[in-house]
């Protein structure tokens, strides 16, 4: 393997930028990924060439603009393998799509004693939604334990979910351990039950081919700026039977059929979901990040951000006192990597990372309750993603050994 | 190396409060007992105050958090015992301007051994985590006031 | 008044184009606005330069990023004049602010017997939300009626705000009438009978300065796309009393403060509301467009769309067979002009028109109880923006000569 | 100037057939009843069929809407008269394919006039507006069928 592994940072001018005098090297991907120059690009022509609302133009930019619109919708089922384009609905992001499942499938199909299963290593957008309906309907919320390693213990799955579960809502990945969840099984136990299976997709579509069918899922839910799109649009996927029974949630413009002054009809799925005037550049943004993605493969970004991840951590794990979450085997996690330093606050530690040019995370990732099952206050964070390359993961160990170092006289 | 420009904020002293912080621990007997968390980085800081005379009597307080949040606590229970809720409240404005940069010429005489965390003004980020415990004693000691005019103080960032 | 009375025109590339072989004229302003090249570069230049994630980070580039949401904020307060900024909720637009009102703020403050008064002018994203929480809570939902040129009726409003009302919400300007109500005189009726004072402010914020204390309404919501900044992102501003009470409604992200595995709590008003990550670059572009306006000045707004309204108003009044609907003075007008044409339908007058290279719109403009209320399938619609000159209005009216030339051997 | 384009879509035999469209009314007996919206301009169509030895026997429609969409419902009147529902299957998908620009070779055989609306490709808007009828017929005589393999027929926008 050569040394410049891959040229792909070429199609970021973001990072080409100094940070504290240093070289940028961007390390924070699990919460926001970088856009290529063509979905930047895609977003500046559609606002100079062919910027209208959709549906409800006859004019020939509205027209342009619709069928942009819809022709992302195909590529996004493509893009999963959905079944049909009519089950792909646009909402804001992870959170909001899991939100609007918790809301209107949960609240009516679920009822009080019956059981929603989550997991310990939730983040809050897959746990509260479901603590909260939990609160609303009376249903109980069960927490799947974890292994020592951070992986699902598919022995607590077996337990947990019984035949008074309505709801199983799992992550595809961590956003913080750097596991895949076997979601394929789980799905099966959860149908054996007849419990529905809710898929959180926000860090695992980013970074290897999703297939829906294949994980058998119900819902499926991901962020569009995660995946190299724009802010401010993700994408909902659920089966059209299901969708077809659940209420709508944001009443006006296209969602609606017909209005008479004390009744409202309402389109079919996805239309009914997408109240007002949806996010169009950032559909078409989308569009593009796809596009980017699909033409170097997704098993490829895969491969690329595993060498990478094969390359750095053995050189972390070798870091006296330096504490790696999740599995210690490169061949069971995606490019997130969570850890902390001696006795050293993460945000110390982040702040010093940044100082190098290295930007990672702090805290506790929107994920309270996985922080307390670890019995840690915090974690730092680095996540990697196509464009970083085992240079970057170098910096990352140089600038941690560094840190260590500047902090050897001790604080806390 | 760039880690040069981190002293600016890890001063020794600084370092020094946070490994060995003073007044920490709990009180026996409080007029005020107060948590308060920084949600972004999973920080909680306890403060107990014990009153007399219209004045801070003792304080102590415990939790987790980083460095700087941590040397801030330990430097602020050290200036704050003496003082009036009026005074406490100058120092409070005093720090939050001098962490975002605006500096007053008084501040070694409001704040003592804490105007050193002057150079957190320079690292935005870690703002919060220097006003966490100033944040603290000023609800401590003012829990009757709504609207603040300490501007990090209605910023629940 | 010279003949090219502005320049404005220069600052949005996408108007030089030719569309159908002709010059484009974009008059679908009430549908979306275009953009000017500042607000484009807003977002390329947060896209290449800032672009993280906010609130979570401790390194630069989510400083800067935070640092750029949160100023938005402010400017957003000060360009409604809104007390405080805390008040300030980011949306995906109108549709979603006004939703957020009637499932936080109507949920718990509405019951069975309660009325909520709406008029007969509102968009279905002003009606079918109160709609449904009638349903849903067996409160009444009732229609102001309009003066025959489609202004409120006064004598209406105080006969249907009584004492049982809850809630009274109505469009701040209408999408169709061109009209502009008198929500300072209503919110204060409103008022004398303890309901709450909702505005809809998606077609007032864009053309005319917004002052929401001086109009006295305790809930203001807009979109962003149509003042000219990106799609997918609108505020909502409520009094901080009524946040305050208001449950928060997508969970998940920054709107925690704290997540136990059975109960969580909430962050204040506006970040309760603010589930997931936010559309951050939209938040970026909608700041550069109102420095773009303000710039400008809210006041120069709306005189130049006036100057070129009452150029273009008596000249389309004089073509025979052209009915207008909503007020026949330009003084009482917006920018907004809907017509029908002889007995073409609305859709191929726009069609005709499009072809001519000017775009306007045609249908129910998501106002179907209006058009019942009006009597018509549905109508045309032009409507003008800061960008649009005496001259474009010229090339409507010639269009609409045009058309009735082509279809005078009749049709339907 | 650019209005001569238009002659492309409204084309005589079109205007004529909105003026005075064909089977325009109700019937006294009907073995499908069904109205059809197109949300986005207001038009609603209602169609009746009356169905005899399996074939249609007679037809009528009525509501409001644009020229395309009431010449469209004129012309389809004509042509399924006397045809059985799988016939109409195949005018309905051939329909479909012609306005979205995929003409084939019998169109001319298989839609007789209606064959003349092959012009609304070239108006993307409007595709809505020539299919209405088309939507109503096939859900008229196949209303048993789920999953429509024509295009049109599943986006309900
Ligand atoms: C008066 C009025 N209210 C509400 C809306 C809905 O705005 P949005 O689609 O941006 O949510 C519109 C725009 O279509 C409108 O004109
Ligand atoms: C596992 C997981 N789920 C959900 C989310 C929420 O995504 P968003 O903030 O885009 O709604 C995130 C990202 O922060 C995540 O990592």
């Amino acid at each position: 393997m050569g040394k410049k592994m891959n040229s792909y940072a070429e199609d970021f001018p973001i990072l080409k930028q100094k940070v504290n005098d240093e070289q940028l090297v961007y390390l924070d991907n699990a919460a926001t990924a970088q856009k290529p120059r063509a979905v930047i690009e895609a977003i500046t022509d559609y606002y100079y060439h062919d910027n209208a609302n959709v549906h409800r133009g006859v004019h020939t930019l509205a027209e342009r603009a619709t069928k942009d619109f819809e022709d992302v919708r195909s590529k996004v089922a493509h893009f999963i393998n959905a079944p049909s384009k009519d089950e792909v609905i646009y909402t804001k992001g992870t959170t909001e799509g899991l939100n609007w499942v918790a809301a209107s499938y949960g609240q009516t199909h679920v009822k009080a004693g019956d059981e929603i299963v989550i997991s310990y290593m939730e983040h809050h957008s897959n746990l509260v939604p479901w603590q909260q309906l939990a609160h609303r309907t009376g249903a109980k919320l069960k927490y799947i334990s974890l292994q020592p390693d951070g992986q699902l213990d598919m022995s607590s799955v077996r337990q947990e979910i019984t035949d008074k579960t309505a709801i199983v809502a799992l992550a595809h990945a961590s956003n913080v351990l750097g596991v895949v969840n076997p979601l394929a099984e789980i799905s099966r136990i959860a149908h054996e039950h007849g419990a529905i299976m809710v898929a959180d997709g926000a860090q695992s579509t980013p970074h290897m081919k999703i297939d829906v069918q294949e994980l058998g899922v119900d819902f499926f839910a991901f962020s569009g700026h995660k995946l190299m799109a724009p802010t401010g649009i993700g994408i909902l996927w659920g089966k059209s039977e299901l969708l077809d029974e659940m209420p709508p949630l944001e009443f006006g413009g296209e969602m609606i059929d017909w209005v008479q002054l004390q009744e409202t009809t309402f389109k079919k799925a996805p239309w009914k979901f997408e109240g007002g005037t949806q996010n169009i550049a950032g559909v078409v943004g989308l569009g593009a990040a796809i596009d980017y993605l699909e033409k170097i493969g997704m098993d490829n970004v895969q491969k690329q951000e595993r060498a990478v991840v094969q390359a750095v951590l053995p050189e972390l794990q070798q870091i006296e006192g330096l504490t790696i979450y999740g599995p210690q085997d490169a061949q069971k996690r995606t490019g997130v990597i969570s850890f902390n330093l001696d006795n050293l606050h993460p945000h110390d530690v982040a702040t010093a990372l940044d100082m190098e040019g290295v930007a990672i995370r702090a805290g506790h990732h929107c994920a309270q309750p996985l922080m307390e099952y670890l019995n840690v206050p915090a974690t730092a964070r680095a996540s990697f993603y196509l464009y970083n390359t085992i240079e970057d993961g170098q910096r990352l160990v140089e600038a941690i050994k560094a840190t260590k170092e500047f902090f050897k006289n001790g604080t806390i | 190396m760039a880690l040069s420009k981190l002293e600016n904020l890890y001063r020794q002293m600084i370092l020094e409060h946070a490994t060995h912080p003073h007044h920490h621990g709990s009180l026996k007997k409080a007029d005020q007992d107060i948590e308060l968390r920084n949600p972004t980085c999973g920080d909680v800081l306890t403060l107990q105050v014990e009153l007399k005379d219209g004045k801070v009597a003792d304080i102590a307080f415990s939790g987790s958090g980083c460095t700087i949040s941590q040397a801030s606590a330990s430097m602020m229970t050290d200036e704050v015992v003496g003082k009036t809720p009026e005074q406490i409240g100058k120092m409070v404005v005093a720090f939050s301007e001098m962490v975002t940069g605006n500096e007053s010429d008084d501040v070694d005489e409001l704040l003592g051994d804490a105007a050193i965390l002057a150079g957190v003004a320079q690292f935005p980020a870690r703002i919060k985590c220097a006003t966490l415990a100033w944040k603290a004693i000023y609800q401590a000691v003012k829990a009757d006031d709504k609207k603040s005019t300490v501007g990090f103080l209605r910023h629940d960032e």
